[in-house]
């Protein structure tokens, strides 16, 4: 199914953003917010994992209902999970399209990355310590 | 006399080149052409295979001719003010920015703010333009004042943002915003686009395709005929930015 | 230390009383002595002009809203750009350039000194910071009190001695120098987004008024003994009829200093308009100058306009806005909380514009009717009227009858109705020019007595040697060699140290921050004053401890203390 | 040992109440800090040297060698990139633009990923603006647009507006109406008295909206513009003429939406417009606590408020094309040093393998996102806990964050002062 994808700052990640290799931040940050309806549409749960796609690539996340959010957009805290997905182009303007990210949702039973193993894909080296 | 500069191969491709150098009239004397890759300063020749052919007497008899990997050239054409450069391939950033005089034909597309600020002479992209196309500085109160921009492909956001004073044609689709902060001059889109002349205080903006999310603070006048492309259709007729002291016009195809 | 004899110098030291003498200057630990040793550095002057450093007493370069002028305006920083050179950092810029750009363009000019007209004491912070990084002028800041809470509830108590611990405990909270009034009580109204029209009209919900302020204020400033007297810039800045308010303002002013001004108006070309409207606009220069003529106990500065591009900003913020509504370019405002406002805006001041005409004609006139010199100094408001690298030009003009008549016949033919410039013959000599550009500023500021603006032994050693032979030239010809002669120095020295020569700084700075510190008596330290204390933190947004400016940030901070007479 | 008057190092608010408790240089309770506050002073995920990246592992390495191969890194780029600095105090961010004048480097701060747009329109419209305390005194109307204060910037409402008591307004909580604009439903929207929900990326068609109707254009406008009704729009049009004082505040629901800078323009078209009626201002909701002083201090030295490119020896400056986004995606760039941010978590994937290939040196206290892709990193003291410095309040309000304590990492104005030297050296200036 196709959604919008928005994002935004939440407490908790900013709670935890100077600890984003710990287990606290990455299930913040790989946290999806989406309509229940939509929930039921896909036949999940919270707690399921899905399968965010976009033009950019994949990246498997946690999905939450969440009251706030009309059917078709989903919502996932500003960090690695989300930018996984977004587009870097600017439009001239030197800012990404952060909240209009088109993606694809659909469910899986893959782990959800660590942090750390999303920056080995994209070419770096994970530091523990 | 005819130019011909054609890319060296480099080590690291990606850097871009500034070369607000190559205008035809540095071509007619003998001087060192200096040129920026990154932050380094380079001669022409360190970049370019340079070719002359014939002589030239005045700008105006000068074509320069870029080919190969022209697309990470900036400010190619920059304050030209006489003469024509051909670009074989793709050109980069701020190709023709305020621009007086001349003609820079594209045979590929071009990258953003393509003839920013221009005054006057012709551009012409045969395939599509990057984003601001023919726009305004940031901050500065007018954007392209005079002269003629054509786009044969499509267009990025904010085309002929500020646009003052000149024609700017894109025959294919504007993406969104285009003729933003419109002031004066005249905009031709050949195709579709997304919420043309927020905010326009003056000009003309004809769009020939559709009109996607039109904003709401543009009053309906009526309609009329008009030509284009040798075919008539008939436009419906809008005023605005109404947001603003909007004495815009807008014609969008029925 | 060898020292440095500047031999063969054309001086003109008003403060000294020399006038064109050919004389040599001695100069060791970066002060002016007798005489140096054999040993000394010899700069040959070669008979050229040779004065103290030039000092301006009104320009806004450093700060929160001038910085918001330069973040505002990347238009204006495109148009003046260099890279970095030797010792000099890059500069952007043309009305507002960045610290350095602003720091080495004066040095150019042979200016020394530099007040920065208004400081929000708030964010003083960020206005010493910039001092930092003008590394080139010794800086002073004016500190804005025109909508001080504290000073309002004062006034209306009619306790002078309060509104003076007021000034005390901010001046020496944000290590600001004077105390400034922009539109005194206006700038709380737009609070509101109102004015104030006269200086008789109440400051909406505190029952004050404009005029009861400034006396409060001159009467406070004198019993904490301050090196400057107030500072004004008079409420309704840019009005058609606005000469009424500053005479009114003039009348105010009482005689209490021996030394110096008892009240100082800022940029009073901008306030000596008549007329009722835009339409018929007219200069009121006559009678404003005559007011100042028959009182020495005010001096005032011209806020000269020049044509062509440049960038508004003050802390009068409603003056700005209604600037906005006449020009639909762009608006920056930024109140202050429990103090003042400011507003920016760009403008284009042209020949074309009959208005901008008469603007340009009346601050020539103020400095040609004002009889004595140290009574009108020269100044643009930097950037307001024009930028402070148009100062050549208005010298030339002030010099040169000649150059005025050229000028008329490019500007708007009907100026001449309205203003009575051309009917004027007087020329400024170079005896009249070196007041008006550095020994009345440091008199008027009060900062003699730090060896600002003359070169006695004991002075700093701050000197600008102009490339102009006042022999061999006649300004009301040679104009053009005198724009070019005050635009760049021959060598520019600051305390000792040649910084700029030919236009080229070359070295790097390091400058001195002057602030005033008065000492009052126990009883009126606003630290031990409950009610102070508590109003602070219920209202302001900043805790009272985070409020006052550390020392940290006046690496070469010279304090003038003063003992207050409460 | 307890310390007042503390200044917290996390957003924009720079909330300078906190009471914070330090024991063998460790803090160990904080008071009147909100939830953000107290996990920044009581983490301590600390690097604990720098580290070098050897293959596919990691070394330790000193200080001085750590420095010393910044320095050569960045000498030998073309095109070298500085981004960060919202993270650090003044001081460092003068001797980092400084040192991207020396090398010819682009430098860049994270305005660019968040309030950037803001500045874009701000320099084509200006700023109708104030300090925070003038809307707490007096602000009898606020709007919340595209921000979510509660989540991002946890003490705003308390401190300078819903709840804030005030001089003019001793009752902020009963005498002020709160409206919140948003495309989604917030705990911030949750307390407010009106809330007008609008359509994902119809933000620009409802400011124009509004600004018609203020100028007495009403009658053109459709029943419903980007997702609200025409009468909402009435109403909120009506509650803002109405204010006495009324203050907007915005945040990246504006700037990050479809039409970008655009938005904040009408935004504040709008309130220029709303000043002709009474008194209104509008302020972007900073994000870092002092990414405004970023914006100064590369203003006050450069000209330009963030996206600055040295590579000319001048200062140029075209957001879209100079900004740290635009120069890693088009692969420009081939060097970077990263001082206190992490781009490697918040900038695009793109952008993030960019890095990966280049190298990239990171000065910052913690192992993040941009540790994994860096060849380098330098721990540093956390400004504000051991560590001192200015700071620009959301609003332009300089402070001077505190040191609680003498701890045993050096600054990052030590670090970068000791790399410009270097540079300065090599540059034979």
């Amino acid at each position: 199914m196709r959604f919008v994808l928005n994002t935004g700052r939440t407490i908790r990640q900013g709670s935890y953003v100077e600890r984003k290799n710990s287990p606290v931040y990455r299930e913040e940050a790989a946290s999806l917010y989406m309509n229940r309806v939509d929930m039921l549409d896909l036949e999940i749960e919270e707690g399921s994992h899905v399968r965010v796609k976009s033009d950019q690539g994949a990246v498997v996340m946690v999905a939450h209902p969440a009251d706030g959010l009309v059917r078709g957009d989903v919502f996932v805290c500003l960090g690695p999970y989300a930018n996984f997905l977004v587009n870097p182009e600017t439009h001239g303007t030197g800012m990404p399209d952060f909240k209009t990210t088109v993606v694809t949702i659909e469910p899986t039973t893959d782990p959800v990355p660590t942090v750390r193993e999303l920056m080995e894909q994209c070419g770096g080296v994970g530091y523990e310590g | 006399m005819r130019v011909i500069l054609k890319t060296r191969p480099r080590a690291k491709p990606k850097i871009p080149i500034e070369a607000e150098t190559i205008i035809p009239q540095n071509f007619l004397r003998k001087n060192d052409i200096l040129v920026y890759e990154g932050n380094k300063e380079r001669k022409l020749e360190d970049l370019f295979y340079v070719t002359t052919e014939g002589p030239a007497v005045s700008p105006d008899q000068v074509e320069v001719i870029l080919t190969g990997n022209t697309g990470v050239i900036k400010r190619v054409g920059e304050y030209m003010n006489a003469g024509r450069i051909i670009v074989e391939g793709d050109i980069g950033m701020h190709c023709g920015n305020f621009m007086s005089a001349g003609e820079i034909i594209i045979r590929g597309n071009a990258d953003s703010w393509l003839g920013r600020e221009m005054r006057g002479g012709v551009i012409r992209c045969e395939g599509n333009a990057g984003h601001y196309c023919a726009a305004g500085y940031r901050g500065e109160k007018r954007g392209m004042r005079g002269g003629m921009v054509e786009v044969l492909g499509n267009a990025g956001d904010f085309a002929a943002e500020y646009l003052s004073g000149g024609e700017v044609h894109i025959h294919g689709n504007c993406a969104d915003l285009p003729g933003v902060e419109m002031r004066g001059g005249t905009l031709t889109i050949g195709g579709d686009c997304l919420r043309p002349c927020g905010n326009m205080t003056g000009g003309t903006c004809r769009v020939f395709g559709t009109a996607h999310q039109m904003l709401p603070t543009f009053r309906r006048n009526g309609s009329e005929v008009t030509e284009y492309g040798g075919k008539q259709y008939r436009m419906a007729v809008y005023r605005g930015d109404v947001a603003n002291r909007g004495k815009g016009t807008v014609l969008i195809r029925e | 230390m060898t020292g440095m004899l500047v031999k063969n110098a054309y001086v003109i030291d008003p403060l000294s009383g020399v006038n064109g003498e050919i004389m040599d200057i001695a100069i060791r630990d970066g002060k002016i002595v007798e005489e140096v040793g054999s040993g000394a550095v010899v700069i040959d002057a070669g008979g050229c002009l040779t004065l103290p450093g030039g000092i301006d007493s009104h320009s806004h370069v450093c700060g929160t809203k001038v910085n918001f002028g330069r973040y505002m305006s990347p238009e204006d920083m495109r148009a003046g750009r260099t890279s970095r050179k030797g010792v000099m950092h890059v500069t952007s810029g043309y009305s507002v350039p960045t610290t350095f750009g602003n720091s080495y363009r004066y040095s150019s000019m042979g200016y020394t000194t530099v007040l920065e007209g208004a400081m929000a004491p708030l964010e003083a912070r960020h206005t010493h910071e910039e001092f930092t990084a003008t590394p080139h002028q010794d800086m002073l800041a004016n500190t804005l009190f025109d909508g001080n809470w504290s000073i309002m509830e004062a006034v209306r108590d009619k306790d002078v001695k309060r509104a003076a611990a007021v000034v005390a405990w901010t001046l020496a909270a944000v290590k600001g120098f004077a105390i400034k009034l922009t539109n005194p009580g206006g700038t709380e109204a737009w609070g509101w987004g109102e004015d104030v029209h006269s200086i008789r009209d109440e400051v909406p919900r505190f029952g004050v008024t404009p005029a009861e302020i400034i006396e409060t204020m001159i009467q406070a400033n004198e019993l904490l003994n301050l090196p400057h007297s107030v500072h004004i810039h008079c409420n309704n800045l840019g009005v058609p009829g606005n000469y009424q308010t500053t005479l009114d303002t003039i009348d105010l002013a009482p005689d209490l200093n021996k030394e110096r001004q008892s009240l100082y108006l800022t940029h009073v070309q901008f306030h000596s308009y008549g007329g009722s409207t835009w339409k018929d606009i007219c200069s009121k220069s006559e009678d404003v100058a005559r007011a100042v003529n028959a009182r020495p106990q005010v001096a005032i500065d011209m806020g000269q306009i020049m044509f062509g591009r440049t960038t508004t900003m003050t802390a009068d913020g409603p003056m700005e806005f209604k600037l906005y509504m006449l020009h639909h370019n762009k608006w920056s405002n930024h109140d202050v909380e429990l103090e003042t406002g400011s507003g920016i805006i760009p403008v284009y001041y042209g020949r074309k514009s009959l208005v901008n005409c008469v603007m340009w004609a009346i601050g020539l006139e103020l400095a040609l009717l004002t009889k004595n010199p140290w009574q009108c100094m020269l100044a643009t408001d930097n950037p307001n009227g024009a930028p402070f690298v148009k100062y050549p030009e208005i010298i030339a003009l002030l010099m040169s009858r000649k150059l005025r008549e050229y000028e008329m016949k490019v500007i708007d033919p009907r100026t001449e109705h309205f203003v009575p410039l051309f009917a004027i013959d007087r020329e400024l000599d170079w005896y009249e020019i070196a007041v008006m550009t550095r020994a009345a500023q440091a008199k008027a500021l009060g900062i003699t007595r730090i060896g600002k603006g003359h070169l006695a032994p004991g002075a700093e050693a701050d000197i600008a040697i102009y490339p102009l032979k006042p022999d061999e030239l006649d300004p009301s010809v040679d104009y053009q060699q005198v724009m070019a002669g005050f635009a760049k120095t021959s060598y520019t020295i600051k305390r000792g140290r040649v910084v700029a020569r030919d236009g080229e700084v070359i070295v790097e700075g390091a400058n001195s921050t002057i602030w005033t510190r008065a000492e009052v008596p126990p009883e009126f330290d606003l630290n031990n004053d409950p009610e102070f204390v508590k109003k602070f933190e219920q209202y302001y947004t900043v805790r009272m401890r985070n409020y006052p400016v550390q020392e940290v940030y006046l690496p070469r901070g010279v304090s003038i203390s003063t003992e207050a007479s409460l | 040992m307890k310390v007042e008057d503390v200044v917290c190092p996390f957003c924009g608010c720079l909330c300078d109440d906190l009471v914070v408790e330090v024991e063998n240089n460790l803090v160990i309770n904080v008071e009147n800090g909100c939830t953000l506050a107290n996990e920044k002073f009581m983490g301590d995920h600390r690097l604990k040297n720098p580290i070098r990246r050897e293959g596919g592992s990691w070394k330790d390495v000193s200080y001085d060698a750590a420095i010393r191969e910044t320095a050569e890194i960045l000498l030998d780029a073309d095109r070298p990139l500085l981004y960060g600095w919202s993270g650090t105090h003044g001081e460092a961010q003068s001797v980092g633009v400084h040192l991207a004048e020396l090398l010819g480097a682009v430098i860049d701060n994270t305005s660019t990923v968040c309030h950037g747009p803001s500045i874009l329109a701000i320099q084509e419209v200006g700023h109708p603006g104030c300090t925070l305390g003038q809307v707490k005194n007096r602000a009898d109307v606020i709007v919340y647009w595209g921000a979510n204060p509660i989540d991002a910037h946890p003490r705003h409402m308390s401190r300078y507006t819903t709840y804030a008591d005030g001089f003019f307004v001793k009752e902020a909580f009963r005498e002020r109406k709160v409206i919140v604009i948003d495309v989604r439903k917030t705990e911030s929207s949750a307390v407010a008295d009106e809330f007008v929900k609008v359509d994902r990326g119809g933000d620009y068609a409802v400011l124009s909206a509004l600004r018609a109707i203020v100028r007495g254009k009403g009658d053109l406008i459709p029943v419903k513009v980007g997702g609200v009704t025409r009468d909402q729009l009435f109403r909120v049009a009506d509650i803002c003429k109405n204010a006495k004082f009324g203050a907007i505040f915005f945040g990246l629901g504006l700037t990050m939406s479809p039409g970008k800078n655009k938005n904040i323009r009408n935004a504040i078209e709008l309130t220029e417009e709303l000043n002709r009626h009474t008194k209104f201002t509008i302020s972007p909701m900073r994000g870092h606590w002092n990414v405004y002083g970023s914006n100064e201090v590369f203003t006050w030295i450069s000209g330009y408020p963030y996206a600055v490119d040295f590579a000319r020896g001048i200062a140029f400056y075209n957001p879209g094309e100079t900004t740290s986004v635009d120069v890693l995606r088009r692969g420009e760039c081939d060097a970077c040093l990263v001082v206190a941010s992490d781009p490697g978590a918040h900038f695009p994937r793109a952008c993030a393998e960019h890095l990966a290939r280049i190298p990239t040196v990171q000065i910052d206290p913690h192992v993040n996102a941009t540790t994994c892709l860096a060849r380098l990193q330098i721990p540093v003291a956390v400004t504000g806990i051991d560590a001192e410095g200015t700071a620009y309040r959301m609003d332009g309000v300089p402070i001077r964050t505190r040191k609680l304590y003498e701890g045993t990492y050096p600054s990052d104005l030590e670090i970068l002062g000791k790399i410009y030297a270097l540079v300065k050296e090599a540059k034979g200036s």
